[in-house]
């Protein structure tokens, strides 16, 4: 298969048709799997959604690639030292929307209300605001429910919309996305980023230019003067687009192509490490199991057969095999840079089938049992090879496993309705605290903690040392806390932990643009070599 | 069409072999070398899938014996980790590719087969109904014919499919894949059987034997199967064979689709979606095998029924 | 001019199958005079609308001709490339088919078929063929010939159609017609005028008929000579007043016997008893031997060829009875 | 004529009618809707309500009717998927998908025939018996392994042609875009159009084949041949046009063909038409655009049927005439 007559045919090709082997000098033409759901910028909270925005709109504080909180529209943000409760941002000045409008405090004002609207997705990362005022043009204030110093964390895909084109466009109100409602903000677009939309076909094509009156343009290598975003959703026509020369940027190419990208010539493959691990959720507590043959009681209940399943994941060989060495194999749910990351909990367990198979017989499950283990295939990178890769080493200590891969969305409605035995999922802190992972993954859920811990795993001594994390201010005694609440996840095999993910960008090699591990490439920072 | 001389002095009838020996169908075949090639080619890939589990050197069923450390073997090669060999490499998830093929075209076969059997039963039953009742049944059901011809097979199929994942509660749609795969593929492909059989059950059911039976109350139906049976058992063995290279081919396009069989137990169409993602990374052996074998398959049996064809209809010799 | 228009030598077609070669046509001789109009008469499989196809060089492959040689004006015409036997087709040489449902092409009118036709036999102008074109029609008896040239074939009924196949036969002004049972297909009503249309235009032109029918009726009627034929050889042949009412060869007397009345067919000989044999299995000597309740010793072992019979003059018959050399 | 323009007019609307029945019915059996449309942080009660306003409580007739209602207007709802009205979606797609269906049909059309002409011709000459071979390969060949094949060998190894995608379209009005105006529009074209139109070019072939060897038998055409017309009058004029007739029915439905096996071009191209739409719609059941594209595609079948039989009226002098 490789044998190829490019000597022979090079004549004919360039009379044919010609295409351009390395990126152009200006254009980049950008590929990723999916595409942005709309370009309100308030409507959905979503990866790909944001990545586009942030083309077009700035926000106050961004994450650059070094996961640093870096000056976008706001120049100083800092909490008033004699009202605890209350964040200060100063603004830039200077800086215009693409249609003209100039940027102040009102501006700032109107989006946060805008993003606070019913309709808006954002407005779980905004709801302590209780109140926003702007103190001049160029100053604006927001008061929270309480003192909450993580604020700026969560501003950081928070877009700034121009007030005054927003009205005139009847685009005040956020669109109601799940009504399937559409206003002018989701196909059109006016902020202050370092791009202008100039045409958009939802799930084909994108186009962007550069903003000349961008406010970053000598602070930005801003090298890029047209951007094309083509979503595709096959990984190998993803990969057979960067290496025909169609694109010049492939933010999410396949592990198994990495090697071949790389080996091309032309193509660079970036890395870095991602704020996300994949492990799998066990629902150990029901009584009885909906997928399994044990009937009466329930296998996960008993921490034997969590141990032995533990043992009897390899994480080595998946990150060799189905990763292609493209992850970080994992012994707990959070990845290194949140806090409260241990190298000695992180370390992988070695795996051990025959201990496993003793612990099975010893907790009663010498035959095995069986269990459907429910994945999404096309979320996570590799989703359903790890899940088979799995399937196929739980068989080998009598954990037979059937396997039901499907879309992410339905995979995520039958989760949260409770609905799942054995489950797949990717999680990311970023928070960068074990507190968000405690919170969300691992405390008992009721209404207000918990909200995605499926497994039914209730233990009051960690919720109670969980609890005192939002309020305990001595970061030693905290991180003493936040170690002890490991050490119970660790000791109790909540989840199986299987890797943190590695994020993997492809590029022509005249391109220098480093990872950004939340997958938000900001195009403003791509040069040229 | 045969050319066994009935002169009824000759003392005994030749042994079947014998007539099969010396028929035309027999002698066109014998004298066509690519038609005896793919004939033996298609019975091999037949034998070896039906065999599978007494021929293949693996299980690649069972995840449990699979050892995720073979996984992306070349052909012909030690895996450096395991020491294994496989003839035909390994996939992603270290399953021998040669014996995954085997239980591939099992899969593939097996619904190929049984699609090809459920329209046959279906369409002869309705054409047979069809002509034999005439008026409204008739019409009916032609009618109904005539609007599923004009949608293409894959169409009817895919809706079919379609339904039946919303019908089917999810922890049962892998076990049940299969035969919603044989119901879709049959169901869009009997409107042939049933027009062949219905013209020629028109044109039988007025000659007298029929009319005689009817005088002796024997089933009507029953005598015109057993008279019109023979007539049409040439153009359907036609339909069913070209049918069983269509239904193959239609399994694997929607197992590559990704609404067909289930990963976990792949048919050849299946292993060539798997396979597809690895093709410009170099691991070619996971899907050029699978597909050859694709290949070989549908075009044997195309090519038996191509000459089964031409060889039944004097008229094109 | 010699008065033999076509000679047919020694004539041998075979068609090879699968491990044997069948002859379908076995040292076939005769000639056409010009003018007259040669009937052809036997069952079916007796070769004689083979005779015609091999004529006009439109055998069906694998059929071909092994042997012999056919004469037009004394000129080679079996041996022809393609493209110059294609001249004499039409031009010298026309056929009429069985069937005028299917003869004519239905997607073209008569004009445009007619037209083709005339023009490339004849050097004359888009017009003038048109006018030549309804006169032919005119000529088979079309009524409103002018104003129905445009029309197309399935607007005609099967009699008047088979006279358009006439008026296309004719196009080319022809020396020789070989119209293969062009009757068998119509009412028995217009079958009679369709001979007489025939036979009144052939006369009037002075070109030569072989006429293949199934029908004695049209054979009296029409023929000047009459060929019988049986298992693709040629048993009988003379005028037709001889053949009819004389018969010589034990075939043809069988086949006259049969026919009470003269309009009958012959398609079954219920007085001779057995059936022509398949060309697979033809017997050894005499084809009819089996059959033949004359039949002696010499019958079975050599084959019999034509052989002019004394005191008939114009009559030859394939028949050892017939030799004068070994009763004398 | 005119009867039987009506009663195929009427039999069409039966067969709409039956299409709409059945798409409708996906969103009786097909789960809970719901469950797709809201977002993770939905209550019940926001469910509810969206039930509600779906109309999803009322009895089936009367959401039967408003289907039908809301489709003739050619409003199928909400995308479950994508948010967005079913039609635009549609809207903004079909182009492509149309575009790359009538290219494809040229390419299967014009080479099928004279490809299928030329093998009926030289019956048995070596390139013809070559050609019937190489054909039932291509027939044999799942579209998508083409597919597959073509973009590795012409996109990735030659760099020849795009392996996916419309390349650079252009807006002619309102609702028509194409990328037959721009090079790489152009070039974007030919592979998923020689892979769409592949398999139908071997079919065409083949029928068109069969019915000219067909053809070639009949008496009209041996009868042309005693008149001593010229070959190529006989093989063109005569038998060529006779053996399109037939063809003309069949290809007529190879186009609906066609445009449904663009699913399968246009999930290995990433081709942005509907076809993609479509099996992304099963993939997450997103019943709106299902049951959209079904009735789309039979309303297209359902045209295509009416021109074939319109056209074959047209040509065919047999079928045009008032009775005798």
């Amino acid at each position: 298969m490789t044998i190829t007559p490019r000597a022979l045919t090079t004549g004919l090709a360039t009379a044919v048709f010609a295409l351009s082997a390395a990126a152009s000098a200006e254009t980049l033409r950008w590929a990723n799997v999916g595409d942005s759901l709309t370009l309100d910028p308030h409507a959905q909270n979503h990866g790909q959604t944001h990545t586009i925005a942030h083309q077009i709109y700035n926000t106050l504080i961004y994450s650059n690639a070094a996961g640093a909180q870096t000056a976008g529209l706001a120049t100083d943000w800092y909490i008033l030292d004699d009202e605890p409760d209350v964040w200060e941002f100063t603004l830039r000045e200077g800086v215009t929307f693409h249609e003209g409008q100039a940027f102040t405090a009102d501006d700032v004002v109107f989006s946060f209300e805008r993003a606070l609207h019913a309709n808006s997705d954002m407005r779980p990362l905004i709801n302590t605001i209780t109140e926003i005022w702007a103190e001049d043009d160029y100053t604006v204030r927001m008061r929270t429910d309480g003192p909450n110093p993580l604020l700026a964390n969560n501003l950081t895909n928070l877009f700034i919309m121009s007030r005054e084109w927003a009205e005139a466009n009847d685009a005040t109100v956020v669109q109601d996305f799940s009504a399937g409602e559409e206003n002018y903000a989701v196909r059109n677009a006016n902020g202050t980023g370092p791009f202008r939309l100039v045409s958009r076909e939802a799930d084909v094509r994108t186009e962007m230019e550069r903003f000349d009156g961008f406010w970053g343009m000598d602070q930005y290598p801003m090298e890029v003067s047209r951007i094309v975003f083509t979503p595709i959703q096959s990984g190998s026509t993803r990969a057979a687009a960067l290496l025909s020369g169609e694109i010049d940027f492939l933010q999410d190419p396949p592990v198994q192509d990495v090697n071949r990208l790389e080996n091309s010539g032309d193509i660079v493959v970036r890395n870095a490490p991602q704020n996300r691990s994949i492990f799998f959720g066990m629902d150990q507590g029901r009584d009885e199991l909906r997928t399994s043959d044990v009937e009466g009681e329930n296998p996960f209940a008993d921490r034997r057969v969590r141990e032995a399943m533990n043992l009897a994941v390899d994480r080595n060989a998946i990150q060799r095999i189905v990763m292609r060495g493209q992850s970080a194999p994992a012994g707990m749910i959070a990845p290194s840079f949140v806090n409260g990351y241990e190298e000695e909990l992180d370390r992988v367990t070695g795996t051990n089938t025959a201990r496993a198979r003793e612990l099975m017989a010893e907790a009663g499950y010498a035959d095995g049992f069986s269990v459907t283990m429910t994945c999404t295939n096309d979320r996570y990178i590799e989703d359903e090879g790890i899940c088979q890769a799995v399937t196929g080493m739980l068989g080998q200590i009598g954990v037979n496993v059937r396997l039901n891969a499907r879309p992410n969305s339905i995979h995520f409605a039958e989760l949260q309705n409770g609905e799942l035995d054995f489950y797949l999922l990717g999680w990311g802190v970023p928070t960068l605290d074990s507190h968000y992972v405690f919170d969300f993954l691992l405390e008992t859920k009721t209404d207000d903690s918990g909200a995605w811990n499926f497994t039914g795993w209730s233990n009051e001594e960690f919720d109670a040392l969980s609890r005192q994390l939002p309020t305990e201010t001595d970061l030693e005694r905290r991180n003493a806390l936040i170690a002890e609440a490991w050490r119970i996840v660790q000791d109790e095999i909540v989840y199986l932990p299987i890797h943190h993910q590695v994020l993997n960008w492809a590029m022509r090699s005249n391109i220098e643009m480093d990872v950004h591990p939340e997958d938000q490439p900001m195009i403003k920072y791509l040069s040229f070599n | 069409m045969t050319t066994e001389q009935t002169t009824g002095d000759q003392p005994l009838r030749p042994s079947l072999w014998r007539r099969i020996v010396d028929s035309d169908l027999f002698y066109s075949f014998i004298r066509s070398p690519v038609v005896v090639v793919s004939a033996v080619l298609t019975l091999i890939i037949v034998l070896a899938a039906a065999f599978a589990p007494w021929i293949a050197p693996h299980t690649p069923f069972n995840p449990a014996s699979l050892n995720l450390m073979n996984g992306f073997t070349p052909p012909f090669s030690v895996n450096e980790f395991t020491g294994d060999v496989f003839i035909f490499g390994t996939d992603s998830q270290g399953r021998d590719v040669f014996s995954a093929i085997l239980y591939g075209a099992r899969v593939s076969l097996l619904v190929g087969f049984s699609a090809v059997a459920f329209a046959m039963i279906l369409g002869v039953g309705l054409g047979l109904l069809a002509g034999y009742k005439g008026g409204w049944v008739d019409s009916l059901i032609m009618r109904v014919a005539d609007v599923q011809l004009s949608f293409p097979a894959i169409l009817v199929a895919l809706m079919i499919f379609g339904v039946m994942r919303g019908v089917i509660p999810p922890q049962q749609q892998d076990q049940l894949a299969i035969y919603v795969l044989i119901l879709a593929i049959g169901l869009s492909d009997w409107v042939q059987y049933a027009r062949t059989v219905r013209s020629s059950t028109m044109s039988e059911k007025n000659k007298e034997y029929v009319q005689a039976a009817r005088l002796f109350s024997i089933p009507a139906p029953a005598i015109l199967f057993k008279h019109i049976l023979p007539n049409v058992t040439g153009p359907i063995l036609v339909i069913a064979t070209i049918g069983l290279a269509l239904a193959i081919i239609l399994e694997s396009t929607l197992s590559f689709l990704g609404v067909g069989v289930p990963a976990t137990q792949p048919s050849l169409g299946t292993l060539i979606r798997i396979g597809q993602d690895y093709l410009f990374s170099g691991e070619w052996w996971i899907t050029i095998f699978p597909g050859m074998t694709l290949l070989i398959l549908a075009l044997s049996v195309n090519l038996v029924g191509d000459w089964l064809r031409d060889a039944l209809n004097p008229k094109l010799r | 001019m010699s008065d033999v228009l076509l000679s047919i030598r020694d004539l041998v077609v075979e068609f090879p199958k699968r491990d044997k070669v069948l002859t379908a046509l076995d040292h076939i001789n005769f000639d056409v005079r010009r003018g007259e109009i040669l009937g052809m008469v036997g069952e079916s499989g007796a070769g004689k609308s083979l005779t015609g196809a091999a004529i006009i060089g439109l055998l069906e492959p694998p059929g071909h001709i092994a042997q012999g040689e056919i004469l037009l004006d004394g000129q080679r015409i079996d041996n022809l490339p393609y493209h110059k036997m294609r001249r004499i087709r039409g031009k010298k040489i026309a056929m009429i088919f069985q069937d005028p449902l299917t003869s004519l092409n239905p997607i073209l009118t008569i004009a445009e078929q007619l037209i083709e036709t005339i023009r490339t036999h004849l050097p004359l102008s888009e017009k003038e063929a048109r006018e030549r074109a309804v006169q032919l029609l005119e000529e088979v008896g079309i009524p409103a010939a002018r104003r129905r040239v445009d029309d197309y074939p399935h607007h005609f009924s099967g009699g008047m159609r088979q006279r358009v196949v006439i008026a296309l036969a004719l196009a080319g002004e022809p020396d020789l017609i070989i119209a293969d049972e062009p009757t068998t297909a119509l009412d028995v009503s217009v079958q009679a005028q369709i001979i007489d249309v025939l036979k009144k235009l052939c006369r009037d032109r002075g070109a030569s008929v072989i006429l293949v029918t199934h029908d004695m009726g049209v054979i009296a009627e029409a023929a000047d000579r009459v060929a019988v034929m049986y298992a693709g050889r040629l048993a009988e042949i003379g005028t037709v007043r001889q053949v009819v009412l004389d018969p010589h060869h034990p075939y043809t007397v069988g086949l006259m016997g049969s026919i009470p009345s003269l309009t009958h067919d012959i398609d079954r000989l219920t007085q001779i008893p057995g059936s022509m044999p398949r060309l697979d299995n033809i017997p050894k000597g005499c084809a009819f031997n089996p059959r033949c309740e004359r039949a002696f010793d010499r019958c079975y072992q050599e084959r019999p060829d034509l052989i002019a019979v004394e005191g008939s003059e114009d009559s030859q018959v394939a028949c050892w009875l017939f030799d004068q050399e070994a009763s004398a | 004529m005119l009867a039987m323009l009506i009663r195929r007019l009427l039999q069409s609307f039966v067969v709409m009618l039956v299409v709409a029945f059945i798409a409708f019915s996906l969103f009786q059996f097909v789960g809970d809707p719901i469950n797709n449309m809201v977002g993770q942080e939905a209550s019940a009660q926001d469910r509810a309500e969206l039930r509600e306003r779906l109309g999803l409580n009322d009895p089936i007739p009367i959401q039967f009717t408003r289907f039908v209602g809301n489709a003739i207007q050619g409003n199928f709802g909400m995308s479950y998927r994508m948010a967005r009205p079913v039609s635009d979606v549609i809207a903004e797609r079909l182009p492509a998908t149309l575009e790359l269906a009538m290219i494809s049909a040229f390419f299967a059309l014009s080479i099928g025939i004279g490809l299928g002409v030329y093998t009926a011709l030289k019956r048995s000459g070596v390139l013809s018996n070559f050609i019937m071979t190489v054909s039932l390969i291509g027939v044999s060949l799942p579209t998508f392994l083409i597919g597959i094949l073509l973009i590795y060998l012409f996109a990735v190894e030659l760099r020849w042609l795009p392996s996916f995608g419309r390349g650079q379209v252009v807006r002619v009005n309102d609702w028509w875009t194409t990328g037959l105006l721009t090079p790489s529009g152009r070039a974007s074209l030919i592979l998923p159009a020689i892979t769409l139109g592949l398999f139908q070019l071997t079919l065409i072939m083949r029928l068109v084949r069969a019915e000219m060897l067909e053809v070639l038998r009949t008496d009209y055409i041996k009868f042309a041949r005693a008149r001593g017309l010229a070959q190529r009058s006989i093989h063109f004029r005569h038998a060529l046009k006779n053996t399109l007739l037939p063809v003309i029915t069949i290809t007529g439905l190879q186009l609906g063909t066609i445009i449904a096996f663009a699913i399968i071009t246009e999930t290995v191209f990433q081709w942005p038409g509907v076809g993609l739409l479509f099996i992304n719609a099963i993939r997450f059941v997103d019943i709106p655009m299902m049951s959209a594209y079904l009735v789309l595609i039979a309303l297209v079948f359902v045209v295509i049927n009416l021109i074939v039989d319109v056209l074959y009226f047209v040509v065919d002098p047999r079928l045009r005439a008032t009775k005798h």
